[in-house]
């Protein structure tokens, strides 16, 4: 196999290489990719969308059928890592600190507690079953995350408002609020993440971001343009076709957000506990 | 000489595939099962019947499906040399259903219904190569008949049922495959349609060793023909239950190859064309072989159904020999055997089924004294038996005289010994039987209450055997067919 | 040897990124533990993402986000030199390619925590003897 | 120029994308609606995929500008007559198949259901963008979609051996991906653009380049490991056998179909047939690859004791039929390669509904369970038997018909390799076949009698959609003729031998 590898390798190496000495060499002004479509892109943007960042303007609208698909990708994946992984209700196998004892979380604390005897049994309301793996308990990690989070959170917001001028957009703004939550189910434990935006929640947020976009691509449709053409969006807002393009795009910015954000944490929820959704790593 | 439109041919063929369903559907009524059966039958002779008059007028009813391509198509064509096989087929095959009524009912068989639905798709097929208007009809009804007989063939559901049937398809798939379909698609692409007209489509079109391959591949890859060394399927093939046998393997599938051939000579080539190409002599040497190994080989069986199908093996090479002789009197000899030798041969399985049934015995050996239990059955097995050795008063002496003419025209004077001499083969091999069954004595260990077969086994042989004595006087209107056929 | 010398550093982005490439192919295709030849998956997509965007690489181009001179609200078209920002194009694909890469990577892994969950191990060869064993 | 517009070609590709997000959602809301949704969805792109057959057959070529863009600039959906006809194959298939799934999926998949659906939805709409779409990046795109989707059902399949065969189409799926994306990006730096028109138009200047020659072998070598040709075929057989029953079912015939489509859209859209046959000189080789993929497919196949192990070689062979009639280099050829295409799809769905059949009744799929299947399961056997004669080639079922092109097309190209291998591969089905259906008419030794007993007909709703399939096959066949003279001759591009 090893062998084979590198054979291949080097086979696609040398051809690749091969080629090269045909290219305009790196940063070439005047190479044919910089020369035959972009131009446009890059003279009419503002004029035709009202939106200076070119990226944002060529990723939602010139090509934003492209993205609706990316979008639509990573929702896959999403769907996906729920199906292959996600175990309803406990599976059978204990872990091996299951099976040494019980252990109990004191929620108001946080504290965790283990029974060596098996008997032992908690009925209580600050008490509550951990069922899986002990998490480390640290308090300046816990107290630095709460504080820290909101922050984050904001700056995704920011991130996905503001892609039109500056750096930044949807999937951007998307990876930054899921990070947050990640960083929440990292720093407490999956399960009290899991609390504050649960699976059903998710499952819905991821579909109805990418439905965001497709749905004004339908609007588009039904307001007689082409799918995905946002100009026709000025006949129901109260402003004119060109700026109705940025704000379509804001729109599908957003849902691109929601989806991303809510699929990074779907991802993560399954992997991380191997879909059975408990204390995680 | 006019072309006339008509969807006869078309009911023809489909006549007996749309009765399947209705025979499935009577499973569980046995009367109304055979009843569809039969209506079938007599409807689809009635409308081959029917075109008689017209061919004998010189027209030619045609009937176009489907069109593949330019030059490529499905459809039907009515000439002389179908019409005749077809009535014979179509004829034999109510003859054969009441036949197949007693020999299945007299011992008990079990999926009837299977068999009969089977028995109406082969006899489709059967019909559908014989008006087939060009190379792929044909070769298309020439697949389903093999497919539809292959649970015919292995219908006793044994291990030897099961190796026989192995033989069968490997023989008759894999020459159809191999050699047919690729011999058609070179054809198609030098020629650029396939449709049988008279003189042949190839003349001129290719090299003549090209040509001469895909003759050979054309001859050899119609194995159901059985021309040595592709023969051996067909001795394997009498597994079969007898009616199966009869009229399968003494008309319809065999027939079929030496028609697909003949049509291959006709349609295809030409005669002229052969003659330029000298393959005919080389195939008539082929099959003169054919013939002698073949009845010596029938000398040598003991069970009785062997040695009819090994006599069937040499009585087909006698038509396509009669064929590759390219002379008038030849061809039309070769091609009025298939009339001759489909209701001798038939007769002679009536018979050994017929004694099967009544008796259970199936070597010959064992038949001394039955001939006076068994009267009518081996009276027409003599019939029979004379017919195919073609001795005078049966139709068979007619072909077999046409024959000899044909060899005499061709000077082919070696071809013409090896006729007399495997006629006389013939004789051996078949009147001993007859003589064993009348003037042998019983064998000592007496079967007592052994009467006549059933009757629906024993009328059917009669009605052929009288029908081939009767062929000897009257068989002007194949005759004429065939000349029409062959436009002599 | 002059020439080729400059041929070569005039497009060093393209060998590096081709080098790396088959690094990562090379990871796929020779490593036993299915993790590592993850790890080699997300090298070649990785690189071929890097590749894409020197494409789109211009000397002395800023970034594609047009400056509105300021009091105004638009810029015209004839206003704007092409050559002083670089292609958006490849950007805008790599965003797609990044994302498909992610969500490839997302699934391989729940896959691969599926195959440790049913045999314990990610070696390939000894998964592929417990395979035939059985 | 927006009159033009179609929409039925947006419709087609975004109904099932949009539902596939309803579908989740209801997943968590009430599970009993994602099926009829699912099946509505598919049954719009179905509808919209005709109407588009038919637009393109009375109109010509449909164009649809994505954003209102126009082309080079924008993403163009450019739909003719090879598109239309494979959009109505991809649809009707997954919607029979979705009406057959019924079953299966709520067997074996209970709770997960819905979010099922929604995948399959997915990986429909893949495919139909993948066929429908004028962008060799929106292609890509699309492209992963359908593998992402793919590889999360094989991985759902036997959970022993389904996520490792998964996860080894996961890799080689990437690599056969990435190599396409390494071409497009270096017919990008030569040309700077995307659309497939476009491209083809620029490239006309540029046929002596080593770089597009690259790009074109890159292209080419990542479809091939997409479709599994011959050296590249690893994957598929263990992928498609340990996928779930239904989603086998959709995969096995379209994903193979689908990529062959692309690489004749490559191949004579793309870069044209002067720069295939004239210019760069690699048909030969492939024709040769092809032919030996075939036998070689064959041979695997007969070395099989699984059904289902045994019909994916069949594709394997199956696919060298398709590359190698396009690669003959004339009409002939690529018209058997096209109509292949057609048959292809239907047979080997027609087979993988019959193992599915088998699979809901006999669980396992080992050859000896069906000994005296005939009198178990009668009408599943007899669809069964249609489509293997229709691989075989038997006339009057399509598989002769295509089979015939092809055969025509290797000879007039002079590839006796390819006739030969041709013919042989019917001869080694013929085998394979019959020897099944003899173990279905004779009772054989009888390894299955513990459950023999219980053995019964499948669900109505699967013999339907079987039989629906086979009956369709002989009607594909007797129309053969019409087929390609209505839907293939007109593609088959101007100077072609």
């Amino acid at each position: 196999m090893k062998k084979l590898g590198l054979f291949v390798t080097i086979i696609c190496g040398a051809i690749l290489l091969y080629a090269t000495g045909e290219f305009p060499r790196w940063g070439e002004v005047r190479s044919p990719a910089s020369l035959h479509v972009s131009p446009h892109y890059i003279k009419y943007s503002v004029e035709e969308t009202d939106v200076p960042n070119i990226v944002t303007s060529v990723l939602a609208d010139y090509r934003g059928f492209d993205t609706m698909f990316e979008t639509t990708v990573i929702f896959c994946a999403g769907l996906a890592c729920f199906l292959l992984l996600r175990v309803f209700g406990r599976d059978d196998e204990l872990t091996p600190e299951e099976e040494k004892g019980i252990f109990y979380r004191h929620l108001p604390t946080g504290i965790v507690i283990q029974f060596k005897k098996e008997d032992v049994e908690i009925r209580h309301k600050d008490f509550e079953v951990v069922d899986s793996k002990l998490v480390p308990y640290d308090l300046i990690i816990k107290t630095a995350c709460r504080v820290l989070i909101p922050f984050i959170q904001l700056f995704a917001l920011y991130v996905v408002a503001h892609g039109d001028f500056s750096p930044g957009g949807g999937f951007q703004g998307g990876v930054i609020f899921g990070a947050s939550i990640i960083l929440l189910a990292i720093a407490f434990n999956l399960r009290s993440a899991i609390e504050k935006i649960n699976e059903k929640l998710l499952g819905i947020l991821s579909a109805l971001g990418v439905f965001i976009y497709a749905g004004i691509g339908w609007l588009c449709l039904l307001l007689g343009g082409n799918f995905l053409d946002y100009g026709r969006l000025a006949s129901i807002l109260p402003v004119d076709p060109i700026r109705a393009r940025a704000l379509g795009m804001l729109g599908v910015e957003i849902g691109v957000g929601i989806a991303v954000m809510a699929v990074m944490i779907i991802i993560y929820i399954n992997i991380a506990s191997a879909g059975r959704h408990d204390e995680g790593l | 000489m006019e072309q006339i439109y008509s969807i006869r041919p078309l009911i023809a063929v489909l006549i007996s595939l749309v009765v399947v369903p209705i025979i499935i559907a009577s499973g569980n009524r046995p009367n109304w099962r055979e009843a569809w059966t039969f209506l079938a039958g007599i409807i689809k002779f009635g409308i081959v019947a029917s075109m008689v008059s017209g061919v004998l007028k010189g027209h030619i009813y045609y009937c176009r499906l489907v069109k593949i391509a330019p030059g490529l198509s499905i459809g039907f064509r009515v000439d002389g040399l179908g019409l005749t096989f077809a009535l014979v087929a179509s004829f034999l095959w109510i003859v054969t259903s009441l036949y197949s009524i007693g020999y299945m009912r007299g011992l008990d068989e079990h999926s009837q219904t299977r068999f009969f639905s089977f028995f109406a798709v082969a006899l489709s097929s059967t019909i559908g190569v014989a008006f087939a208007s060009n190379l792929l009809t044909m070769y298309l009804f020439y697949e389903l008949l093999s497919l539809s007989t292959y649970p015919l063939v292995t219908h006793h559901q044994d291990e030897e049922a099961k190796i026989s049937g192995r033989k069968y398809l490997t023989y008759i798939l894999s020459t159809s495959i191999g050699l047919v379909l690729p011999a058609m698609i070179v054809c198609y692409h030098i020629a650029g349609t396939l449709d049988f007209t008279h003189g042949g489509f190839l003349a001129g079109k290719a090299s003549p060793l090209l040509l001469s391959i895909l003759l050979l591949m054309f001859v050899f890859g119609f194995a159901k023909a059985a021309i040595m060394p592709l023969h051996s399927w067909l001795p394997a093939a009498m597994v079969a239950p007898t009616p199966v046998s009869a009229l399968l393997h003494a008309v319809a599938v065999v027939k079929v190859g030496v028609f697909s051939i003949i049509r291959i000579f006709t349609g295809v080539y030409g005669v002229s064309l052969i003659k330029a190409l000298h393959m005919g002599t080389v195939i008539a040497y082929i099959c003169a072989i054919t013939i002698v190994v073949g009845s010596l080989i029938a000398m040598s069986q003991d069970e009785l159904k062997r040695r009819l199908a090994f006599s069937t093996i040499s009585q087909l090479s006698y038509i396509v020999l009669g064929i590759s002789l390219l002379t008038p009197r030849g061809m039309i000899g070769g091609i009025i055997h298939i009339v001759m030798h489909a209701f001798g041969k038939i007769t002679l399985f009536f018979g050994a089924g017929a004694i099967f049934v009544a008796t259970g015995k199936k070597y010959i050996s064992e038949l001394d004294g039955l001939g006076k239990k068994m009267p009518l059955t081996f009276l027409a097995f003599f019939i029979g038996a004379l017919s195919v050795i073609g001795l005078p008063p049966t139709g068979g002496f007619y072909s077999k005289w046409y024959l000899v003419l044909g060899c005499v025209d061709a000077h082919q004077i070696g071809l013409l010994i090896v006729l007399l001499l495997s006629s006389f083969l013939n004789a051996v091999y078949f009147l001993p039987i007859v003589f064993r069954a009348f003037f042998g004595s019983p064998s000592d260990h007496e079967e007592i209450g052994v009467r006549e077969a059933p009757k629906c086994c024993v009328i059917p042989m009669i009605v052929t055997s009288v029908i081939s004595i009767l062929l000897f006087f009257y068989q002007g209107v194949f005759y004429r067919l065939i000349s029409i056929g062959l436009k002599f | 040897m002059q020439h080729i010398f400059q041929e070569i550093m005039g497009k060093y982005n393209y060998w590096l990124y081709i080098v790396l490439m088959m690094i990562g192919l090379y990871g796929m295709i020779a490593k036993n533990n299915l993790i590592k030849k993850l790890v080699g998956m997300n090298i070649f997509q990785t690189a071929i993402i890097l590749f894409y965007i020197s494409i789109g690489y211009k000397k002395g181009g800023t970034l594609p986000i047009i400056e509105i001179p300021h009091g105004h609200h638009s810029i015209s078209p004839a206003a704007i030199d092409i050559d002083k920002y670089i292609n958006p194009l490849p950007h805008v694909l790599m965003l797609t390619a990044i994302v498909v890469s992610v969500a490839t990577f997302g699934v391989a892994v729940a896959v691969a925590l599926k195959i440790y969950k049913e045999y314990n191990t990610l070696e390939e060869d000894e998964i592929r003897m417990r395979l035939r064993e059985r | 120029m927006m009159t033009t517009d179609n929409v039925f070609a947006v419709l087609l590709v975004v109904t099932p994308l949009v539902c596939a997000f309803f579908v989740m959602g209801l997943h968590w809301v009430d599970r009993r609606w994602c099926y009829p949704l699912a099946v509505i969805a598919n049954g719009i792109s179905f509808i919209s995929a005709v109407e588009i057959l038919i637009s393109v057959v009375k109109h010509g070529t449909i164009h649809y500008r994505l954003g209102g863009w126009r082309p080079p600039i924008g993403i163009e959906y450019r739909i003719d007559l090879l598109n239309a006809v494979v959009l109505v194959i991809v649809s009707t298939v997954a919607l029979v198949n979705l009406f057959a799934s019924y079953n299966d999926i709520s067997r074996e998949l209970p709770e997960k259901k819905g979010t099922f659906y929604s995948l399959y939805l997915l990986f429909l709409t893949g495919l139909l963008g993948v066929v429908v779409t004028g962008d060799l990046f929106n292609l890509y795109v699309l492209l992963e979609i359908t593998s992402l989707s793919a590889y999360s059902q094989i991985a759902l399949g036997d959970v022993r051996r389904g996520p490792f065969a998964s996860l080894n189409y996961i890799f080689i799926g990437v690599i056969g991906a990435s190599f396409y994306l390494l071409g497009v990006g270096y017919i990008y730096i030569m040309t700077g653009s995307l659309n497939m028109a476009d491209v083809a138009h620029l490239l006309t200047r540029l046929h002596y380049s080593q770089a597009i020659f690259v790009a074109f072998i890159f292209c080419m070598v990542g479809v091939w490991i997409k479709m599994a040709l011959f050296p590249l075929h690893i994957w598929l057989p263990n992928a498609y056998t340990y996928a779930p029953t239904a989603s086998g079912r959709v995969i096995a015939p379209l994903m193979t179909k689908v990529m062959v489509y692309v690489m004749i859209r490559l191949m004579f859209t793309v870069f044209g047939i002067t720069y295939l046959f004239k210019v760069v000189h690699i048909s030969q080789f492939v024709v040769w690859l092809a032919s030996v993929a075939i036998i070689y497919g064959g041979l695997m196949a007969l070395s099989q004791n699984n059904l289902k192990k045994m019909l994916t070689y069949i594709i394997v062979s199956e696919i060298g039929y398709m590359v190698g009639g396009a690669w003959l280099g004339n009409k002939l050829g690529l018209t058997g390669a096209i109509l292949h295409i057609i048959n292809d799809a239907f047979m080997t769905f027609a087979l993988f509904l019959a193992a599915g059949n088998f699979a809901y009744r006999l669980g396992e799929l080992t050859l000896d369970n069906f000994n005296d299947i005939f009198s178990k399961m009668p009408w599943t056997m007899a669809g069964f038997v249609v489509a293997g004669l229709s691989i075989i080639g038997v006339p009057p079922t399509c598989g002769f018909f295509s089979k015939w092109y092809l055969l025509l097309g290797a000879f007039a190209a002079r590839q006796y390799f390819f006739f030969v291998a041709l013919i042989l591969s019917s001869l080694v089905n013929a085998i394979l076949f019959f020897r099944i259906f003899e173990k279905g008419l004779f009772g054989g030794g009888g390894h299955h009698v513990s459950v023999r007993g219980e053995i019964q007909e499948a669900p109505v709703n699967m013999i339907i959609c079987l039989g629906l399939i086979s009956v369709g096959l002989v009607v594909l066949g007797l129309y053969a003729g019409d087929i390609v003279n209505t839907f293939i001759i007109p593609f088959i591009p101007q100077g072609l031998g």
